[in-house]
């Protein structure tokens, strides 16, 4: 069912007609993009997930805490389908179960993912990973002939712009700096039109000036986007200014604004604990 | 404004190349020729009959390495078991010879020998059909292709990868290989089909058969080494490359990995199987052994050698290696092992490129051209070299 | 542009090779003539091949020394196919048509030698065939040197249901699963037939090439024999599996004296892999045994050995003679005896010439080209293994005996014993 | 039993009657003559007697002639040839000079087996027990009427139970022939002791109906008899059946295992694939040929224990290759597995092309030590060869071996460290290149172990390591990767899944379908057998 799903904003709007949704369509009726509820998942007996309930609102900008081994990336393994968990409910809308989707099926109804350690496609030009990235149909057939319409190509040299890589458009990306890719990859991001992005650890190994721009980026991006941001650098955490959770052991801990989870007794534990 | 697919054909491949590509039609459908049969065999320029047909053998080896170099180098899936499709194209295309025969057998009968041996009183269901030339065609084209679209689709779709692949791949190979030495098989076992006596009438010994067929080869390769370079500049061989390099990334790009996999590995197949037709005429045997899993191993080293990722190295492999057999098995016998085992380790070891990359890096040397740079292997090769134009659409998206 | 600079490159590789190959025309001097031999020295069949390589080079080599034939010293051409099929078809072409060979002596496996008959017909050239085949063939390029399969299999049966050979009355045809033991396991099932031999009374059964478990086999040969009637087991394994289906035999128990094993396809060579106590008493049929004892055979030996010697074959004091290297040895003085009455290497003449050419064979028996169907009248000697892995012939055929290519034994071949 | 046995038999039984209380005495001349008759029935009747007459002089003989030791010299003397000198054959007095025109006695299988019963019916009376056990099996399978004289005396003289029961056995068959119902009743209800399908042969032949439906065997309570005797012997082969297709199967599992043992490290802890692996196995079988030449020509006394010396240099000698490999080629591969594959590809060829130059292209003959030929013949005559069963001991054992190695020693631990987490293993001070080069040593040198198993069994020769390679591959893969239970497990579900199949559909078709369920099977579980399961499985 890889059919790219055209104007998601629009029919998400209409929640009357969300009953006669095509499949693959995001239903934002109730305004919550992301559902996880007592979602588990354990390796070889280790728990990575416990129990982990979340739920994200259409346009959200979230930032998840907490310390290393607290199933963060488990967390958006299974958003994204890499994993399976082993109980549990995923749903992005009211209609799309996560955990019936494979992983393209996910990224077409509109969930873009950042990994931890950047992963672009080094022996592509920066032009061509943004062009793989745009959102388009991507079955064989289509990719065979297809060509960039002028349009196409002014949305790939926008981001470029936006992620100030025009000057590197031609350069195989495998050449660009740390930081540099962090921003290619989430230029991908952003020709996928996603609904919803999942960033894990975006800032990490760049300048203080560059996570400025990002944390810039992102609160511009709220609002029509839901960002889902994991992250330890607490002044980035705080630039960002949404709502946090601190997740711990695999199962949240604590939720609510920065300076409020800051004070919460257990959650100093957690980190001062070790 | 959409440019037409025959323009984009056409940008697909530079100047020089058309023109490389010319030069090399023209030596193979005029020049050879007329060397074979006007060219008296006292002067030095003629070229016998032995070398029109080793050079027909070695395109179509060269046609497979293509093949492979496109699922190997591009899409980074090494097949040990391409000798498979190879050798069922051959033998698709070996039971029309073998129908050609007629009762020219050494039985007098309708049937073909090695059925009279088996004491079979008609043909097999599966070779109904197999005097028609066009039905063999089409048998050339689908049996390969239905074996490789069915056996990718599985491994593919429970995401085999690399080495798991490769070496599942060459079991296919040899449970195959063992299938076509029984005799029951009804394809002649061991001895496989040989003694072909014409094709569509025409004597198949016959020098404008020879040429006819050898001509075939070299289109057949041009027409190979166009669609390839067609492929690899499209957006599809983008994608494919993407995988190739981080498969898991693609998938959450909202590609379907498997599905691009599959195309291209079945196509590889095919153009096996059509190198595999047109190679059995010109030897005169197919059997089982082509499917041994060595043969196809070496498939792989006809395109390290060449180069990976870069079509043409394959077709240089191919005449490299294949040339240096026909060489040594004459002058040195015994060394022939040593030079290929030799020529195996230093490739990898030294020319991980191969052939083509060694001549880019000294290309690169020159100050003109800046360094082909990354540090994979295959980051040379997708590099445009220093003197190709990068990908259509990357050049416009640049100007844009 | 790499395209461009490396088509030039494939060009100027194939242009020198096909400088190579009138190279190797023009080298061809004229005081001499040229015989080709075509043998697997590489792969799997070079464990066989490479003795008759040997033994051709020491023919010819025994011929200059005797003055050449025709005065003219006699020039080998050795090529390695490398046991692969189609390179035996393109080297045939090359001896051929760029050496411009007289005489060609090559091939073992039947698909070899069928995949080179087309070139022979075409370019008319001359192979000598030495190696025990399934018949079924006649072709007028090609002399067939070794046994057709009245010449092994059916006196090899004949012998084991006589007295001496233990009266068998059932029969166990093993076979590796190619044409060879096919055909001749067909044709001795209808011999067997037209011998009251009922079909329950015959098991058949194919291994695969290279097979190396033999546990299963045995035990099924074992349930069959047990039957109470006397078994036989006739063997057309074929190389490399000889020496675990014997040790298997050795150790499951199954001594000669209870159920015998005659072999086609093991002679003295395939012996020299095995430790061969064990086989004692187990037969084998064929034209000619190292063991005979005569003054020609003697010479051979001996002359074989010292060439192996002076030529460091690799360990040479152990070097045997076998079958089908007396039949290369024949093939190569028939033809110069052949090409000396026709005054001429003339392929025709030469073939006209062939028939009727007599020789005194190792074997101690004089061997006549027959006049029509291109194959030796051979002797046939079954012999029976010893423990320093020669035979000792128990029985042999009076005079050699005429080969029926075409065996009576399958439908379709009567009348049909000559070109 | 052969007519001409039974021939044989009667002229036995017929000197016997003559030659019993006739004083022992040398064989008479016109009886050495006959021996060197040429036409086998008077030879044999000429062996009969002196079998008969069993003297120390005929017995000398007969063991003589059995292995053609018993010459005719150029003027028609027979003369027994040792290794000091030769023996008047009639008078057993040294002869000088050595006859050099002596010829050999041409002794043929018809000829060996009446040598065979001959000894046998002299031994049934011989004192020492093992001498006696061996007649009596030999007679059990071929007595027949004729015998009789000779058997129910040694059957009443015999005082081992054993013995005995093979004796009864052997009257047993003789007396189903007999003329009084009573007797034949005995012998069908005695004959279903035995669990040889040729006894049920002959129960069978009771029930069967002639022409004109009459039972070949007239005594209702015989052929009940022989009914139930059947029952019971059928039951036996069955059980037999079993039992003989899951050794065999065990057996071809642990030489799978001892072939892919070695892969099992290189490959699935290293992640190195070896295609020269094969080649690993092919050095250490031409180690063990060495070695057993040394002996050969330097302890020929000790030749028996060659293979215990040949272990350990097979191990060493392969290590030494393996490493020489990986310092040389394999290190710089690392992380590139299929580079690494085409180039262990080419050293295969350069090793294979090297043992032709120096052994030849011919197999080299690797002889079983005298303890390692023969095998136990369990119950219902199912004979466990002995080199097999060494062989599966000897799988075990180098599983321990490898266990061992891998789980207790430091060295195990080091490469267990560097393939899990190399730069770590580095930064705690673990050499990590001289533990690959170590870790591939052994890996290496375990492959030669299997080769010189493989020799005991198969072929010798350069291209013997081509056979094992997709095998070895198939194991690992099968098991999954790193994975030593998986190897075991998979090595023995292959041996026993082939045999099964090799009973049911013959072995082409069982190697092909073998290969088709593998392909099939990691489709399934693309990481073999014992999966590694875990959030790093992906990379």
């Amino acid at each position: 069912m890889s059919t790219a799903m055209h104007d998601t904003i629009a029919s998400s709007g209409r929640a009357s007609d969300s009953r006669v949704l095509r499949p693959g369509e995001l239903d934002l009726t109730h305004k919550v993009i992301l559902y996880l509820e007592d979602i588990s998942v354990s390796f070889d007996g280790f728990k990575a997930l416990n129990n982990l309930s979340l739920t994200i609102d259409a346009g959200e900008l979230r930032a998840i805490i907490g310390p290393n081994g607290a199933g963060k990336t488990t967390m958006m393994d299974v958003i994204t389908g890499k994993t399976r968990p082993d109980t549990g409910k995923a749903f992005f809308g009211q209609t799309l179960d996560l955990t019936r989707m494979s992983e393209p099926e996910i990224a077409h109804a509109g969930i873009g993912r950042k990994f931890q350690k950047p992963t672009i496609f080094e022996n592509h030009s920066v032009f061509e990973n943004l062009e793989l990235a745009m959102k388009t149909d991507k079955r064989v057939w289509k990719s065979l002939f297809a060509q960039l319409t002028g349009d196409e190509r002014d949305r790939v040299s926008d981001t470029l712009k936006r992620i100030r890589l025009q000057a590197e458009a031609d350069r195989p990306a495998g050449l660009l700096s740390h930081g540099q890719k962090q921003w290619l990859e989430i230029g991908m991001l952003l020709m996928q039109e996603p609904r919803l992005l999942l960033l894990d650890e975006p800032v990490a190994g760049m300048t203080d000036e560059e996570t400025e721009r990002t944390a810039e980026l992102f609160v511009s991006l709220a609002g029509q986007h839901s960002l889902v941001v994991v992250e330890h650098d607490m002044s980035f955490v705080e630039a960002l200014g949404g709502q946090v959770t601190v997740l711990h052991e695999g199962s949240v801990l604590a939720e609510g604004s920065l300076a409020k989870v800051q004070n919460d007794p257990r959650v100093i534990e957690v980190y001062l604990g070790r | 404004m959409r440019t037409p697919l025959t323009v984009r054909l056409f940008q697909s491949l530079p100047r020089t190349a058309w023109l490389a590509l010319a030069i090399f039609a023209a030596i193979a459908w005029i020049a050879i020729p007329a060397a074979h049969l006007l060219l008296p065999e006292s002067s030095a320029l003629h070229v016998s009959a032995y070398t029109v047909t080793l050079m027909g053998k070695i395109l179509c080896y060269a046609v497979v390495a293509v093949a492979m170099d496109l699922i190997w180098g591009y899409a980074g899936i090494l097949s040990l078991g391409h000798g498979v499709f190879f050798a069922l194209g051959g033998y698709a295309f070996g039971m029309y010879l073998m129908r050609q025969i007629g009762t020219d057998g050494s039985y007098g009968v309708m049937l073909p020998d090695f059925m009279v041996f088996l004491d079979w009183k008609e043909l097999p269901w599966f070779w109904i059909g197999s005097d028609s030339f066009l039905w063999a065609l089409f048998l050339v084209v689908a049996v390969p292709g239905l074996l490789a679209f069915v056996f990718g689709w599985f491994a593919f779709r429970s995401r085999i990868k690399g080495v798991y692949f490769s070496i599942i791949t060459q079991a296919l190979t040899y449970a195959t290989m063992l299938l076509f030495f029984r005799n029951e098989t009804g394809f002649g076992g061991n001895n496989g089909f040989t003694d072909f006596k014409r094709i569509l009438g025409y004597d198949i010994t016959s020098p404008q058969m020879r040429l006819v067929l050898f001509g075939l080869s070299a289109a057949l390769l041009i027409a190979v080494l166009i669609l390839g370079r067609y492929l690899v500049t499209s957006k599809f061989g983008r994608v494919l490359a993407a995988i190739r390099d981080a498969e898991s990334r693609v998938r959450f790009i909202g590609y379907q990995p498997t599905q691009y996999k599959l195309a291209m590995w079945t196509l590889s197949a095919v153009l096996c199987a059509l190198a595999g037709a047109l190679y059995v005429p010109q030897v005169g045997i197919i059997n089982p052994s082509e499917m041994s899993p060595a043969n196809s191993i070496e498939i792989a080293v006809w395109v390290a050698v060449g180069g990976r990722g870069t079509l043409i190295g394959g077709v240089i492999g191919a005449f490299i290696v294949n040339l240096a057999k026909s060489f040594f098995t004459v002058s040195f016998p015994d060394y022939w092992l040593f030079f290929l085992g030799f020529l195996f380790i230093g490739v990898t070891l030294f020319l991980p490129d191969g052939v083509v990359g060694l001549w880019r890096k000294l290309r690169a040397r020159r100050p003109a051209a800046p360094a082909p740079t990354g540090t994979a292997p295959a980051v040379a090769t997708e590099q445009p070299a220093a003197d190709t134009p990068p990908p259509a659409a990357s050049t416009q998206g640049a100007r844009a | 542009m790499n395209t461009r600079r490396s088509f030039i490159k494939a060009l100027t590789l194939s242009a020198s090779l096909a400088a190579m190959g009138s190279v190797s025309t023009l080298a061809h001097a004229a005081d001499t003539i040229k015989v080709g031999v075509l043998h697997s020295l590489s792969g799997t069949m070079a464990i066989s091949e490479t003795a008759l390589k040997n033994v051709a080079l020491m023919a010819i080599d025994e011929i200059n020394a005797a003055g050449g034939v025709m005065g003219k010293q006699l020039e080998p051409v050795v090529v390695d196919p490398a046991s692969n099929w189609p390179l035996f078809a393109e080297k045939a072409r090359q001896l051929l048509s760029q050496d411009k060979v007289a005489v060609t002596f090559g091939c073992w496996t039947s698909v070899s030698r069928k995949s080179v008959n087309p070139v022979f017909k075409e370019l008319n050239g001359l192979l000598f065939y030495p190696v025990q085949y399934e018949g079924e063939e006649l072709e007028k390029n090609v002399f067939y040197t070794g046994a057709a399969p009245n010449q092994q299999a059916i006196p090899a049966v004949e012998y084991l249901m006589s007295k001496d050979g233990g009266e068998a009355k059932r029969f166990v045809l093993l076979g590796t699963d190619y044409v060879y033991p096919r055909t001749t396991n067909k044709i001795l099932r209808a011999f067997l037939h037209s011998k009251g031999v009922k079909d329950e009374d015959i098991m058949e059964e194919y291994t695969p090439f290279g097979h190396s478990d033999y546990q299963t086999i045995i035990a099924n040969i074992k349930k069959f024999a047990a039957a109470g009637k006397k078994t036989a087991v006739v063997s057309t394994i074929n190389g490399d599996s000889n020496v675990p289906f014997y040790k298997e035999l050795g150790n499951a128990g199954l001594k000669a004296t209870d159920v015998p094993v005659v072999a086609f396809s093991v002679g003295e060579e395939e012996l020299r892999g095995v430790d061969a106590k064990p086989l004692v008493g187990h037969l084998a049929a064929w034209n000619y045994f190292m063991s005979v004892k005569n003054p020609t055979n003697a010479a051979f030996i001996k002359k074989y050995q010292d060439w192996a010697k002076k030529n460091g074959v690799p360990n040479a004091d152990t070097v045997v003679t076998n079958d089908p290297m007396e039949a290369t040895y024949v093939g190569i003085y028939m033809w110069k005896q052949a090409v000396e009455q026709a005054k001429t290497t003339d392929v025709d003449a030469v073939i006209k010439a062939l028939g009727g050419q007599t020789f005194k064979a190792p074997s101690g028996f004089t061997l006549t080209m027959d006049k029509t169907n291109h194959h030796l009248h051979k002797p046939v000697l079954i012999g029976e293994v010893r423990a320093d892995g020669q035979f000792s012939t128990v029985w042999k055929t009076k005079e050699p005996i005429r080969a029926q290519p075409w065996s009576p034994y399958i439908a379709g071949n009567e009348g049909k014993q000559k070109l | 039993m052969s007519p001409s046995l039974h021939h044989l038999l009667r002229i036995l039984w017929l000197t016997l009657c003559c030659a019993f209380g006739s004083a022992h005495a040398a064989p008479s001349a016109e009886t050495l003559a006959r021996l060197a008759a040429d036409d086998s029935d008077t030879r044999i009747a000429a062996i009969a007697e002196l079998g008969a007459e069993g003297s120390a002089q005929s017995v000398a003989l007969l063991d003589a002639l059995a292995d053609e030791a018993l010459a005719l010299t150029g003027d028609g003397r027979l003369v027994i040839l040792t290794d000091t000198g030769a023996l008047d054959a009639a008078s057993g007095s040294a002869i000088a000079p050595y006859p050099d025109d002596a010829e050999p006695l041409m002794v043929n299988n018809r000829v060996r087996n009446a040598l065979q019963s001959a000894k046998a019916a002299t031994n049934i009376r011989a004192t020492d027990r093992a001498t006696r056990l061996a007649a009596a099996q030999l007679l059990r399978d071929s007595a027949g009427e004729a015998l009789m004289p000779i058997l129910e005396p040694a059957l009443d003289a015999e005082p081992d139970k054993e013995i005995r029961a093979i004796l009864a056995l052997a009257v047993a068959r003789v007396n189903l022939a007999s003329a009084e119902p009573a007797k034949r009743i005995r012998a069908a209800e005695l004959l279903g002791d035995s669990s040889d399908a040729s006894v049920k042969a002959m129960l069978a032949a009771l029930l069967d109906k002639d022409g004109n439906g009459q039972f070949a065997e007239p005594d209702a309570e015989v052929r009940a008899a022989a009914k139930a005797s059947i029952l019971a012997i059928e039951r036996r082969l069955a059980i037999a059946d079993l039992a003989s297709t899951a050794f065999t199967g065990l057996s071809l599992g642990s030489i799978l295992l001892l072939a892919a043992l070695g892969l099992a490290i290189t490959y699935g802890v290293m992640g190195v694939i070896n295609m020269a692996h094969g080649e690993l196995l092919m050095v250490g079988a031409y180690a063990t040929y060495v070695v057993q030449g040394l002996f050969r020509t330097h302890l020929p006394g000790y030749i028996d224990s060659y293979v215990l010396a040949a272990v350990p240099v097979a191990f060493l000698t392969a290590a030494a290759v393996g490493m020489l490999m990986e310092r040389t080629v394999i290190r710089w591969l690392y992380g590139r597995p299929l580079e690494t594959l085409l180039a262990t590809w080419g050293l295969s060829l350069v090793l294979i092309q090297t043992a032709r130059v120096i052994f030849g292209p011919q197999n080299v003959e690797v002889a079983n030590p005298s303890w390692m030929s023969g095998g136990v013949s369990s119950f219902a005559d199912i004979v466990l060869p002995w080199n097999r069963l060494v062989i599966i001991g000897f799988a075990i054992f180098v599983l321990l071996l490898v266990w061992l190695m891998m789980q207790k020693t430091r060295l195990g631990m080091f490469v267990r460290a560097v393939t899990q987490n190399r730069a770590m293993a580095g930064c705690v001070g673990v050499p990590t290149a001289r533990i690959d080069t170590l870790a591939f040593g052994i890996g290496a040198g375990i492959a030669g172990l299997g080769g010189c198993a493989l020799s005991q069994v198969a072929n010798v020769g350069p291209a013997m390591g081509q056979g094992y390679i997709v095998d070895s591959f198939m194991v690992v893969v099968l098991g999954g990767v790193g994975q030593l239970a998986g190897a075991v497990t998979a090595a023995m579900g292959l041996g026993l899944m082939t045999k099964i199949l090799e009973g049911w559909a013959g072995a082409v078709v069982a190697k092909i379908l073998v290969l088709v369920f593998i392909i099939i099977f990691i489709q399934k579980r693309p990481q073999g057998l014992f999966a590694l399961k875990g959030r790093f499985v992906e990379d």
